[in-house]
């Protein structure tokens, strides 16, 4: 019983080869019961999420947030659902049909596809691909597509720079996240989730709280939230690429956005929490099951937190910072990480872990030296006073520069 | 006809029809999106052919960024209601000829070709394409030096690009 | 199982149809895009041979991704200079850009 | 310093003194002519020291003073020339040295040195006078200086030298060099004014008569040089067996031997050059030139060459002539008396002074031409000799009968001719001495008996054709003594005799002492010079004085000629017709006014008309001669051949090489070349390149589409050629 979850499993596939179907297609309709499972598992958790997110934003604003609707408000994102479905669907003129239909369905589905390879639990995970860890950032190439016709399609200018303005901060973050992406693979020697998550015995942020911090950052600006949520910055674009979608098209990206966060920390917190890691886990898997979404909400929690306390970045500050500043460290994280691996033995992961702490407190102190002094030369050039027009500018052509200073 | 087949089939299908629409559609997005459907159809393909790897490669790789920029150019190029011109030029009918002659003639060649259905072996159970393939592209005697020259091209594309492209005031 | 004659079969017809996107295609852009289907023809070839003719050797695979990194950049460079072009011509149809003068 | 050396320096003074005055000294007057004088008596003094050792010395015909040098390489042989002198050659340069230093001195007066400058006196034309205002303040005019006179003085010294080469050299190539000097001075100075017309067409006209007889001479000289592969004197005229080789082979022409046709085509030269019976006309003209001039060339020196070199060539000529007169001498013969006879019955019809001289010059000569003709070789020159003394006097007087003529003319301003004998009259009271030295000189022209030079002279040649029997010549040169006599008293009474006809005369004056002095002392030779040659068997003086002249002059001869036998006849002719001419001459014209007509034009109108026309020879030759030379020159050269043949023939060939390169282009360069190979290929070339043209569309997809099916094309081929089988 330790189990139910993979119980239920063999019971039902013992059921269907029962009925004489060839192994092939039992494995076909096992799977396919499975992605059903966990795609609706993921869609009412969803709307869950958006009650989530209002209450916890509000306690952030000092105020309660929806509670008339049921217990502590939790009938209201039905209703809003229901408002959504009721409303009108409204296509702009001249907008592309086919695309601009296509594109809420393409967000939604790039935030549920990270679930196929996030491991639940010990037993419990969609698939065990050796490259999981790229299938995560293929996915998350595939969302901007979707965000790129939404704003192509809805035909409004609006609409199209709000779609270049995402993109281009998507394009841009995704760099330091795949470097930072490979120091879990370097850690665990292997690009499968499973395998990550397997190895965490020691969770990841002890050894490269570093690598987590910058994978948190650019994986906000991915989900175009917080300090980083240019594309639908209401003061400026109005609501960034889906200003047309109206109904339950707006619905579903705004459900995809916040699924695909929740989707960010449950990554998150497999890379670096240890995912279902926790007391009890092993043996129970269903209990991994527990603390995987209990790391998952906190992390939630902690991208919401930031979200609603950083001020909005401008263009060029965002793309500065990532440029100059978070690729490079990766960079630098990725490389220095690698050699050490060769050179830590991995026998004892505790040693390894502190090794790999040492090096992310080194480089800390490193980059903040650097940052400092790189400051202290600007506030220095700021502070230089800038001579005002010297006499000598103030000399005719005529006569020699050198005579004339009395 | 296994399910495999089956599969195969369809996503044949899926690759050539939208490959046969990236190069007859008028609108251009929609050539560019047709394009991701091709190269996704592609990715299944490699799944198909156990390159995990290459398949999420060709994902990130194609769809993440070449199509992006595509649909960048697209729309950076576009020019007022030429849209819905032919987008075809005048002497397609060669074009498709030398397309089908080449076809014709890659088929006719391969035929009496005596590996040419040969059946898919078995993968060794402990073979690792990936640990290989990493292997491979780093050690010195075998792809490291492609591997390099490759980087250096893509640095070199990288600036050249910029610079080609760079609004010049 | 499917044949190795399949896939080849697939890869010609992709590349064919991509020879025709390239010849036919007014639109600049669209010619690489011919060009990016040539190419994926050619790497489903590769590592169709590389599957079904020598899985122990990696070269497929290795070739793949190289073919990757050359059509990434191939396509990076192609396209600022269909934007350069644009910018200086006003155009980016093909059979306009018949000037070696800019 | 020894004799030869002294030769070789004789002639070479006057040709310093010619280089010194043209290149520096020609724009002082007086210095010129003092370097000319200076130069003559240098030459004249060499002249008499060799000529008296020549005389010091024993049968001087034997060994004569003879140096010579290696000049001209003519093949492997050397040609060589240098000086010689022998009797004839010693006698020539004494009467030479002595006549040029006499015309060097009178030319000084003659050109009036030390009178004014001329008023308006230009270059080439006679001096006109200059007025000069004496102390109390009535002004006259009066004889100017010459504008050219240094230039006079250096024509006459280069002329000096030419007849010193002439006279010393041993060769007849230098002779010949000398001639052609002598021929250049002539030329120069007959055209002295040369801004007169009649001046300029008479030194032409003396240069190319003179040029005939040359070409006629240097035709001999080649051939006789061809002959005997030397010019030497002593290698040819005196050695034997050379004449005798000559006078042997036939020449080209038949009929005559080698030596004969040598001697007439020399004998030529002396034709042109002593102005003989063909080529006489320009001596006549040639009295254009300044009197000094006239008495210098056609007295002394030039017109004495022509007779010099016959007699040098005299053993040539007589060469095989044992057996009578070679037809060269029977040719001389005729000429030479022809020429007298001639010459004198023209003399009688010249009104003017100088000219009635110029024939009778040239009947003198023809004097000497008959006497070498029949043989009288001594004769021949002994009278070249005495003729040069009197003649050179004759001339130098009328010089100074006319210069006081100028005088007069100046003074009374009157425009006569002062040359002109019946302007004159009277001179004698003017101008005693130029009348006393004058009537000398023609006393011994006409051959006054025993006291003149003439006399023996021509007497010797009257006998000589008498004792050989040549009794038509003798006849012939008696006549024209007689004429002689004549004419010359015919001048002395109309210049000297009766009143002076004109103003101009009434004032003539006598010539300053500069022209009377050598008139002085050529009267003494004309006297002297006679006595050195009398015969021994002459009745009465015959033994007297020594025949010298003819023991020296026939040594240069091999064999000596022997002295022909006296006879009374030759001697009573010759005095005969000496007095009886001088009767005559002064009988006839002893009463001539003013204004009165030639008594001879009175008598017989018509024959004084052709002789005063000169026999008509000038129209003549014009007419043979001159005229066909222009109808040559204009019609037949320059209209016919030059015009017509040549230029026809070049036009022809354009007009020829026109038509062709006509044809050429319209048949072949057009239609062919451009047509066919230049535009043909340029057609086929821009077809060609048009169809190519198409390819170059610019349309990037086309060029794939051709590069891919070319690139099936091929490779189904190759697959087909290669894989198939």
């Amino acid at each position: 019983m330790r189990d139910p979850v993979t119980l239920i499993a063999n019971w039902l596939s013992g059921l269907l080869s029962g009925w004489g179907l060839s192994p092939g297609l039992v494995t076909v309709i096992m799977v396919f019961i499975g992605v059903l499972a966990l795609a609706s598992a993921m869609l009412v958790l969803d709307i869950f999420l958006v009650w989530v997110e209002r209450k916890v934003v509000a306690r952030f604003q000092d105020r309660i947030g929806p509670n008339r609707l049921g217990p502590y408000g939790l009938v209201q994102p039905l209703a809003d659902v229901i408002k959504l479905l009721i409303k009108e669907d409204i296509i702009p003129a001249g907008a592309d049909r086919l695309v601009y239909n296509l594109s809420p369905i393409i967000a939604l589905a790039a935030a549920l596809l990270l679930w196929a390879v996030l491991p639940i639990s010990a037993t419990i995970y969609g698939t065990n691909l050796n490259v999981g860890v790229l299938y995560l950032v293929a996915v998350g190439a595939i969302s901007t597509l979707g965000i790129i016709m939404a704003g192509w399609a809805s035909n409004n200018k609006y609409a199209l720079l709000g779609a270049f303005r995402t993109v281009a901060q998507m394009v841009s973050y995704e760099v330091p996240m795949v470097i930072v992406l490979m120091v879990p693979v370097i850690l665990t020697r292997s690009m499968g989730l499973k395998d990550i998550v397997d190895q965490q015995v020691i969770w990841y942020i002890v050894a490269a709280p570093l690598a987590a911090i910058i994978f948190l950052i650019s994986n906000l600006a991915e989900l175009g939230r917080a300090p980083f949520d240019l594309p639908e910055a209401e003061s400026e674009l109005v609501a960034g690429f889906h200003i047309e979608y109206t109904g339950m098209k707006f619905g579903m990206f705004y459900a995809g956005e916040l699924l695909h966060a929740l989707t960010v920390g449950a990554i998150f917190s497999s890379l670096f929490l240890g995912g279902w890691r926790g007391p009890g886990a092993e043996a129970f898997p269903i209990i991994g099951v527990f603390w995987f979404f209990l790391k998952a909400f906190f992390m939630y929690w902690v991208i919401m937190w930031s979200k609603y306390t950083f001020p909005r970045l401008r263009v060029d500050q965002m793309l500065n910072f990532n440029w100059k500043f978070l690729t490079p460290l990766s960079l630098v994280i990725l490389m220095t990480t690698a050699v050490l691996d060769k050179l830590l033995p991995r026998t004892n992961m505790l040693v390894y872990s502190l090794g790999m702490l040492l090096l992310n407190i080194v480089i800390v102190l490193v980059t903040l030296q650097i940052l400092r002094a790189r400051a202290g030369a600007e506030r220095r050039r700021v502070a230089e006073p800038k001579p005002a027009a010297t006499p000598q500018g103030a000399v005719t052509a005529s006569q020699p520069p050198s005579g004339a200073s009395q | 006809m296994t399910a495999l087949q089956v599969v195969f089939l369809i996503i044949a299908v899926v690759t050539l029809g939208a490959a046969l629409m990236v190069v007859t559609t008028r609108n251009l997005v929609h050539a560019a999106l047709w394009l991701v459907v091709t190269l996704f159809g592609v990715a299944v393909l490699y799944v198909l052919l156990d390159a995990g790897f290459l398949a999420v490669a060709q994902v990130i790789i194609y769809i993440g960024a070449i199509a992006i920029l595509f649909i960048f150019a697209v729309m950076l190029t576009r020019r007022v209601a030429s849209d819905n011109i032919p987008q075809t030029n005048n002497n397609w009918g060669w074009a498709a000829l030398v397309a089908v002659v080449f076809l014709g003639g890659l088929a006719w060649v391969l035929r009496p070709w005596q590996g040419f259905s040969t059946q898919a072996s078995e993968l060794s159970s402990r073979a690792d394409p990936l640990r290989e393939l990493g292997q491979a592209l780093v050690s010195p005697n075998a792809y490291v030096i492609p591997f390099e020259v490759a980087s250096v091209l893509l640095l070199a594309a990288l600036i050249g690009a910029i610079m080609v492209a760079w609004e010049r005031k | 199982m499917i044949p190795l004659s399949w896939y080849l079969m697939l890869a010609a017809g992709l590349f064919s149809v991509g020879l025709f996107g390239v010849l036919a295609r007014k639109n600049a852009v669209a010619i690489l895009m011919g060009v990016e289907l040539m190419l994926n023809a050619v790497n489903v070839n590769l590592v169709a041979f590389w599957r079904y003719r020598t899985p122990e050797v990696i070269a497929g695979q290795a070739f793949a991704i190289i073919v990757f990194a050359v059509a990434a950049a191939e396509v990076a460079v192609g396209l600022a200079l269909i934007i350069s072009i644009y910018r200086r011509r006003n155009t980016v149809v093909a059979d306009e850009i018949d000037m070696l003068k800019l | 310093m020894a004799t030869e050396t002294i030769i070789w320096l004789i002639p070479l003074p006057p040709l310093l003194a010619f280089f010194l005055i043209v290149l520096f000294t020609n724009r002082s007057k007086w210095l010129s002519h003092t370097v000319a004088i200076g130069a003559a008596l240098l030459s004249w003094l060499g002249s008499m020291i060799v000529f008296f050792r020549a005389l010091a010395v024993e049968h001087f015909g034997e060994h004569i003073f003879a140096s010579s040098i290696p000049w001209l390489a003519t093949g492997e042989t050397q040609f060589r020339i240098g000086v010689q002198i022998d009797p004839l050659s010693a006698a020539t340069l004494f009467f030479v040295a002595w006549t040029v230093l006499m015309i060097f001195l009178y030319s000084v007066g003659y050109h009036n040195f030390g009178q004014p400058k001329g008023d308006h006196d230009r270059p080439g034309l006679q001096p006109h006078g200059a007025t000069v205002s004496d102390a109390h303040g009535h002004t006259h005019t009066v004889p100017s200086i010459e504008p050219m006179y240094s230039r006079f003085f250096a024509f006459i010294g280069l002329f000096a030298f030419g007849m010193y080469t002439l006279v010393v050299s041993d060769n007849l190539l230098t002779l010949f060099v000398g001639w052609e000097i002598m021929g250049l001075c002539s030329y120069l100075l007959i055209g002295f004014w040369y801004a007169k017309p009649t001046a300029r067409a008479a030194m032409i006209k003396a240069f190319i008569t003179t040029r005939v007889g040359d070409m006629f001479m240097l035709l001999g000289l080649a051939y006789l040089y061809s002959q005997t592969g030397t010019l030497n004197y002593r290698e040819i005229f005196y050695n034997q067996e050379v004449l005798n080789h000559l006078a042997e082979t036939p020449s080209v022409i038949v009929g005559l031997s080698t030596a004969g046709l040598i001697g007439i085509l020399l004998f030529f030269g002396t034709i042109g050059k002593s102005a003989q019976w063909p080529l006489h006309v320009w001596l006549p003209d040639a009295m254009e030139g300044p009197t000094p001039v006239s008495a210098m060339i056609h007295a002394a020196t030039m017109v004495s060459a022509g007779v010099y070199f016959a007699i040098r060539i005299f053993p040539l000529v007589s060469a095989g002539s044992e057996h009578g007169m070679t037809s060269v001498m029977s040719v001389m013969a005729f000429i030479g008396a022809f020429t007298a006879l001639f010459a004198a019955t023209i003399a009688l019809a010249q009104n003017d002074i100088k000219r009635v001289l110029a024939y009778s010059t040239i009947s003198q000569l023809g004097y000497m031409i008959a006497a070498l003709g029949i043989g009288a070789y001594v004769a021949a020159a002994f009278h070249l000799i005495t003729h040069a003394f009197f003649k050179a006097l004759l001339f130098l007087g009328s010089g100074s009968v006319i210069h006081g003529m100028e005088h007069g003319v100046l003074h009374t301003g009157s425009h006569i001719d002062p040359q002109d004998m019946f302007n004159m009259g009277g001179l004698r009271k003017k101008m005693p001495v130029t009348f006393w030295t004058f009537l000398i000189g023609g006393f011994a022209l006409s051959g006054f008996p025993l006291v003149t030079a003439g006399f023996w002279s021509k007497d010797e040649i009257l006998a000589d054709a008498w004792g050989h029997g040549h009794f038509l010549v003798f006849a012939t040169l008696a006549l024209a003594a007689l004429l002689t006599a004549f004419y010359t008293m015919r001048q002395i009474t109309l210049t000297f005799f009766g009143e002076p006809r004109t103003e101009a005369a009434h004032h003539a004056q006598e010539t300053p002492w500069t022209m009377t002095l050598p008139l002085a002392i050529l009267a003494v030779f004309s006297v002297a010079a006679g006595w050195v040659g009398v015969p021994e068997h002459f009745p009465g003086l015959g033994g007297l004085l020594p025949n010298w002249f003819h023991g020296f002059v026939g040594g240069t001869l091999l064999e000596h000629p022997e002295a022909v036998a006296f006879n009374a006849v030759p001697l009573l002719t010759s005095l005969v017709v000496a007095l009886g001419g001088l009767y005559l001459g002064w009988l006839v014209y002893r009463g001539t006014t003013a204004g009165a007509q030639d008594p001879i034009q009175k008598a017989v109108p018509g024959l004084h008309r052709v002789l005063k026309n000169k026999y008509y020879f000038d129209e003549l030759y014009d007419r043979i001669f001159v005229q066909p030379a222009y109808w040559l020159a204009e019609s037949f050269t320059s209209a016919w051949m030059d015009r017509g043949v040549i230029d026809g023939f070049l036009h022809w060939v354009a007009m020829v090489s026109g038509i062709i390169g006509n044809a050429l282009r319209n048949y072949i360069d057009k239609p062919v070349i451009n047509g066919i190979i230049g535009d043909g290929t340029a057609n086929v070339v821009r077809k060609f390149g048009f169809t190519l043209r198409g390819i170059q569309t610019g349309r990037i997809q086309q060029y794939m589409i051709g590069a891919l099916v070319t690139l099936i094309f091929f490779s189904a081929l190759f697959y087909y050629l290669i894989f198939i089988p």
